[in-house]
This record gives C-alpha cells, structure tokens and sequence, in this order.
C-alpha cells in the first residue's frame, strides 16, 4: 500500500471521519460493526480472481463449458459457485489471435465482484477509466502489454449491470496441464485485458 | 450529468498507476467505508442508481482530489443525511444524538453471506426490444442535469446492436426515485474512428451497454 | 485537448459566485501574478497559445482547485522551466543560481504602456475563406489530445456561418510552436436544442468562432 | 476581497510561491518589478468598464458611431482611444427588446481588456464558464435579471481572438440625459450581457 498525494495527516482525517460515522451508525442501531468485518473478510480473502481463473481454466479444458460460458455466461459461472452482487449478469467474451478484449467502466467502478473480487485502486482512478476506451493499446503498454498494430481490440464500457469477464487464450504448450495447474497462469489482469495468461505466469 | 464521474475520453489524467498492482485499498479506513456502505445499503433507502448519483454529484474540485472510497464515504454521509437517519452535527460530533428510525431492517453478521450471494439482479419483466442485433442506431444528444449512463464520449455516435440483454431497470428514472421503469437494454457498438474522429485507432473497436430510451435507429 | 478547461454545458459546478461582485483579484499575489506572466510574456519563449495549454494541461485535480491566478502561476513555472530559464531547485530555493538567459528583452517599466497598447492582434494574410455566411457548417469530430479551440459541447454539431473574420493564426499549430499557419475563422451560430439536445431552451441560440480546419459542409 | 476556500495557511503559501518566482527572475534580469507594478497599476485603476460605458454611451447618443461600432468596432472603440491587448478585434453585440446577448469564455477567461478592465473573479470559474451557454435564463436569475421567456438569447462563446462587446438597451425616459451622464448608466455587468442598462443604475 502507499498513500499517493495523501499527507499522513489526511488520512488520519479521513480514518477519524470514517470512524465517526461507524459510531454514530452503531450507536443509532444501523449497522453492525460484525457485519461490516464479514464484508471486508469476505471480499479480502473469500471471493478474488481465484474464482475467476477456474471458470478460466475450466473454459480452456472442456469445450462444453465454454459453450455454455458463450451462451450464458451466468449461468456457466454460478455452477462453480460464483454468484452475486455485482455478478448478476455476466457476459464472458473470449480473446482470439486477431481480438483482443479490454474491461473498463468509464463512468465509475463496475467490475465483476464474484469472479475478481474488488477492482484494484487504478481500475477505479481516472487515468485508466479515462484512456482505456482511446487508446488502450498505450494502456496495455504500461502493463507491458505489446500487441501488434494489427491485432484488434474491442474495449468493453461496463454502462449498465452487465459484467464482463474476458477469457484469455490459452498459453501454448500447456496441453499436458491439470485445471488447477492451468488456473495458476491466468492472471487477474489477463481477465480484464490488461494482461495475457502465459506460461511464465506465478500462482 | 455531464459530471466528474464521465470520464471516457478525457485528457489529461496522466499514466495508470501500474505500479500499485494488486493494491485495493490505501489505507484500512478505506475497508471501513466499503463495509459501511454496503451495510448501510440494506437500510432501503436508496438503491445502487441513487448512490451512484449521490458520488458524481460531488464537485469536481472534491472528485479528482478523492480516493474512491473517499467519494463513497462523502456519498454515504450525504445520503444518510438526506433521508434524515444522520444530522450534520452528529457528523461533527462523532455521536449519535438520536436513535436510528430502521434500526430494525441492520444487516446482521450472520446474513452477510446470503446477501451478498442474492445481489441485486436488475433484469425485469419489460417491453419487447425494439431493436435486433445488426441495427445500426444512434445515440441520442441525452444530457439530463440528473443521473444517465449514457456517457458523454458516445453521444450522438452510430453504432451496431451486437447484444440483446431483455429489460433492465432504467437508471435514470431509478436514481431519482422515480420507479425501476424497465427499458429493453443493449450492448451497441462503435468504431473507435466514429466515437473519437478520423485520428483515431483504425483497429479499435468499443461498446457501451445502452438503453433504449437512450437510441434511435441510424 | 479533452482537458479541464472545456468548461461548456458540464454540469455540478454550482452556483456563480454573484455576491463576488466587482472582486478581480482574490489576494495581493495574484496581483503580481498579473504584472509578472505578462512581463514574462515579452521574453518571446512562447505564445498566447502555447501558455493557454499550459494553463489547460495541469491536472483536473489541481486546475479545478486553483483559482484563475494560481492555474497563471503554475503554468508560468512550467513555461520558464520548459524554456531552461528557470530550475525546480531555483523555485524550490526562491533564489536564482544562474543569469537569465533573455535579460536583454527583460520588459522595463517605460515600455508598458506601449506593449500594451499595441497588444498581439493575430489577423494574418491567409487564404480565402470557402464559406460565407449562411452556409450549414458541421463541427469536426475534432479531439486531438494537444491544443485546440474547438470546445466538445459543440463537436458533431450542425449550425450556420454569422460572421466572417478573414485569415487568424491557428491555435492547434501555434500552441505547439509549428507556426501560426493562418487559417479562415468564422463565427458559428446554432441553437441550443442542437447542442444540448431536445430539452433545452428553444429560445436560445449560441455561437463559437471556429477555424476552418474544424469545419465542414453540412 | 474574500477568500473563497483558500485558508490563510493556504494563502500565504501562495504569496511566498510568487514572491519567490518573482525573487528569481528579477534577480536573474528576467523582469522589472517596476513593469509588474505599471501592469498591475493599468488595470487596477486606469483601464476599466469606464471605458464600455462611454462606448455604449456614444452609441446611444451619436447613430453614426452605431452604425460604425456595428460595421467595424475595432476602429469605433479606438477613436475613443480604447485598443490592445485582449481587445484587438472587437465586435459589438446590441441587445433589442426580443433579443439579449451574453458572453463567455468557456474555455479560459477572454475578455476585451481595453473596455472592460480585468475580468471579475466568477467569469473566469467554473460556474459561469460551464452553464451560461446552457442555461442563461438560470445565470441571469442569479444575477437578478429576469428575461421574459419569449426573450430570445444569444451566448457567444469567446474561443478565438474575437472580443464581445454588448451594447445594452437604453433605458427609457433618458432623452434628456448627456452622454456623460448616459455613461453612468452602463454598468460592467450589462456589456457582459449579465445586467441591464437602468436608469436606478449607480455611477
């Protein structure tokens, strides 16, 4: 974690604000402190791109699944278990050699909570929302990203409640692969479009 | 509106932070106003449009200088104020100096994991869509001063429906209290050349998801 | 650029400060904020363009926070910075550690009057203009990401040629320092239902001068 | 003078930025204070709305300078000896009882310098710059004019070289009045196009 432009001073502002709102919420009887604990925990160690990487991985293992993915996406998730807020209605759209596929929400911070899990600080920060929907190819450079002039690139703006979870390709030479072992090299930013599912990539 | 939050297109944000990489909150307060907010959202009264609303409507000197759970946590004090559970004195305070008027509907620890697993589908009975997938529409010059999610950057654009999702409540209406009026929605999409001009990616393609209220066919 | 100074028809600003009333300047600073960007100006780094996108390329964060003279002071530093005369560390310090490189064109007291007076008119010879008015004009989808005149809320909207201005230095290209490359300017009229769409005022009409690289026939 | 949302910390941070900038480029040979202090001394006290006012006067008074200030401002406003910087191409706009003229600067803060001095600090924000082409009728209440709704309106965004002078409507019952006294008529609001002409008007 780092604080970008906030002093420590301010956040210690914004941790008292926080904090005076979460008393008086309290003491009224509106919220239950324990309740908001089990939305942190869940969202911080429950439901992340784990989730998302096994419908991934499932996709490049049975081409049953990935029709049904295709077909209904929502459906297709929720059979792994993944379900929910902000993952109420999923499209799955599947990078090809020529396309290429790339998430954003332009106008605030949809993303699809079940599969991901919370949106990384950048996806939600102007630079992104603003340049991702121009010039996503720039975009995907700073993710060290390079493709060519010639592959397509549809970006997907996240402007009503339907999610988008892009499958990436399936790295080559991964044939002899276990799902599980194949999960392990789908990253989350290769499920947004900002990055690709390679051989190389760390569990 | 055409408010802070309409983003698409704009200049001068600088580069992503790539760098802060997995990073999803700067600071544990941060964990707090996420908690908060999706507790206090079980109190009914407002839903996801409203809230929506109530963030752009921040100014755009407080938006831009904002972390995004700061936004939220401005957005939550606005909305708990405006349906009268929260005082800004209390606010100042930091105690609460009334009892809450639904302490009755708090989500409990132990429905938090129910809850989050119903969400909030938005699919509803509706009209027929009017539009199939290959009609070329455009987007109308739709600039209300309250809540839309038609962005800027697409408005009176052309494009090609490519997905038919069936009726979905209309955020316009919904944010302003004005009912969930159901309204056929699509996915229609643009060559990056007709939404940002001749110079733009000639490999580029992009989407939006629009309603039909917001189209008329091309 | 699509950057925080295209100011036109965005919404959440809040109301005109009216009680402000005569007020120019907020503080003494910004008084001497004034008096030194324009004798900064007679040094002949750059343009009124060139500063203007100075002004417009600080960030949306700082640009919507900073009063009009702050957003003058901060692309001043950039400017003298750009042209090598001044350094971060000499702003830091406050004291310079090298002579000016342009002290022979430092503007002196004696020569105000006169520089102002003459001011910078930018009527150059150019072509002719290829519309005249009462001819139907459409706005370019126009939105280079450096500097130009061309404000978004009226991008891809269809009015009438008002008034002819003969051949002007364009902006897009001075701003950059490629030269004034003069181009025919015209004033644009159109009415607000087409730039705001069907909601707005039918009794008001607004105007825009525009470049002729930024238009076509409609 | 207020301070709108700058604490006095905040202020006198940004007096010892300027001081030191202009500490710098004097030292450095770069300007002369005493040019900054002519600058500032011409359009504090000597280049003012004084100077529209005794445009729009003459216009009232003299039809041929009208009809000059309408073919070629730029030459009608210099015979009266107003001209430069910020005011080197001028053109006037007269209001009628159906037609009302208001400018802007949506995109910076032009505005014609020789008539009208200095902008005042609200046309050069964001309010007035974002809504007056979109709702004039909603500015001008603001301001207390009240415009009937069949009154037409024009806004003329400044986004070239091109000055926008309104001439206001001459109040009623002031045949008897001299130019000088006509002058004291104008306020610098009713040449912006936010105010009127009216006989109550103080000098």
């Amino acid at each position: 974690m780092h604080d970008h432009d906030h002093h420590d001073n301010e956040l210690d502002e914004m941790t008292a604000r926080v904090r005076a709102l979460e008393t008086i919420l309290t003491q009224k009887g509106l919220i239950d402190p324990a309740a908001v604990d089990a939305i942190i925990e869940t969202y911080e160690h429950k439901v992340g791109p784990r989730n998302g990487a096994m419908v991934v991985a499932r996709a490049w293992s049975d081409p049953e699944f990935a029709e049904w993915l295709r077909e209904d996406a929502t459906a297709a998730i929720a059979s792994l278990g993944f379900e929910g807020r902000q993952g109420e209605h999923m499209v799955a759209v599947f990078n090809t050699p020529t396309q290429h596929n790339l998430v954003v929400c332009t106008l605030c911070s949809c993303y699809p909570w079940p599969v991901l899990g919370l949106p990384p600080t950048w996806y939600k920060a102007p630079p992104y929302r603003a340049r991702a929907v121009r010039e996503p190819r720039a975009v995907l450079q700073e993710f060290g990203v390079q493709l060519g002039p010639q592959t397509k690139i549809h970006v997907w703006d996240s402007t009503a409640e339907i999610r988008y979870l892009v499958i990436p390709q399936r790295p080559a030479n991964t044939e002899h692969l276990s799902e599980a072992a194949l999960a392990d090299l789908v990253t989350r930013d290769s499920m947004i479009g900002c990055g690709l599912a390679t051989n190389e990539a760390a569990a | 509106m055409n408010g802070p939050q309409d983003l698409g297109g704009r200049h001068g944000f600088g580069p992503v932070d790539v760098a802060s990489g997995d990073e999803m909150f700067h600071a544990a307060w941060e964990k707090r106003v996420l908690g908060i907010t999706l507790a206090a959202g079980a109190l009914g009264y407002w839903n996801l449009d409203a809230s929506r609303h109530a963030r752009e409507s921040l100014s755009p000197a407080i938006y831009y200088n904002a972390s995004y759970y700061e936004i939220w946590l401005r957005a939550l004090e606005r909305l708990l104020q405006d349906a009268g559970e929260v005082s800004g004195a209390e606010l100042a305070a930091g105690q609460s100096s009334a009892p809450g008027l639904r302490a009755d509907r708090c989500l409990k620890a132990e429905a938090v994991s129910a809850v989050l697993k119903r969400g909030g589908p938005t699919d509803r009975p509706g009209a027929a869509s009017a539009f199939s997938v290959g009609d070329r529409v455009r987007l109308r010059n739709h600039q209300p001063a309250g809540h839309t999610r038609l962005p800027g950057y697409v408005r009176g654009c052309t494009g090609v429906i490519t997905l038919l999702h069936g009726a979905h409540v209309y955020p316009d209406s919904h944010a302003r209290f004005d009912g969930e009026q159901p309204q056929p929605l699509y996915t229609v999409s643009f060559k990056a050349t007709e939404v940002f001009g001749a110079d733009a990616d000639p490999a580029l393609t992009l989407s939006v998801d629009a309603w039909e209220p917001y189209l008329e066919r091309a």
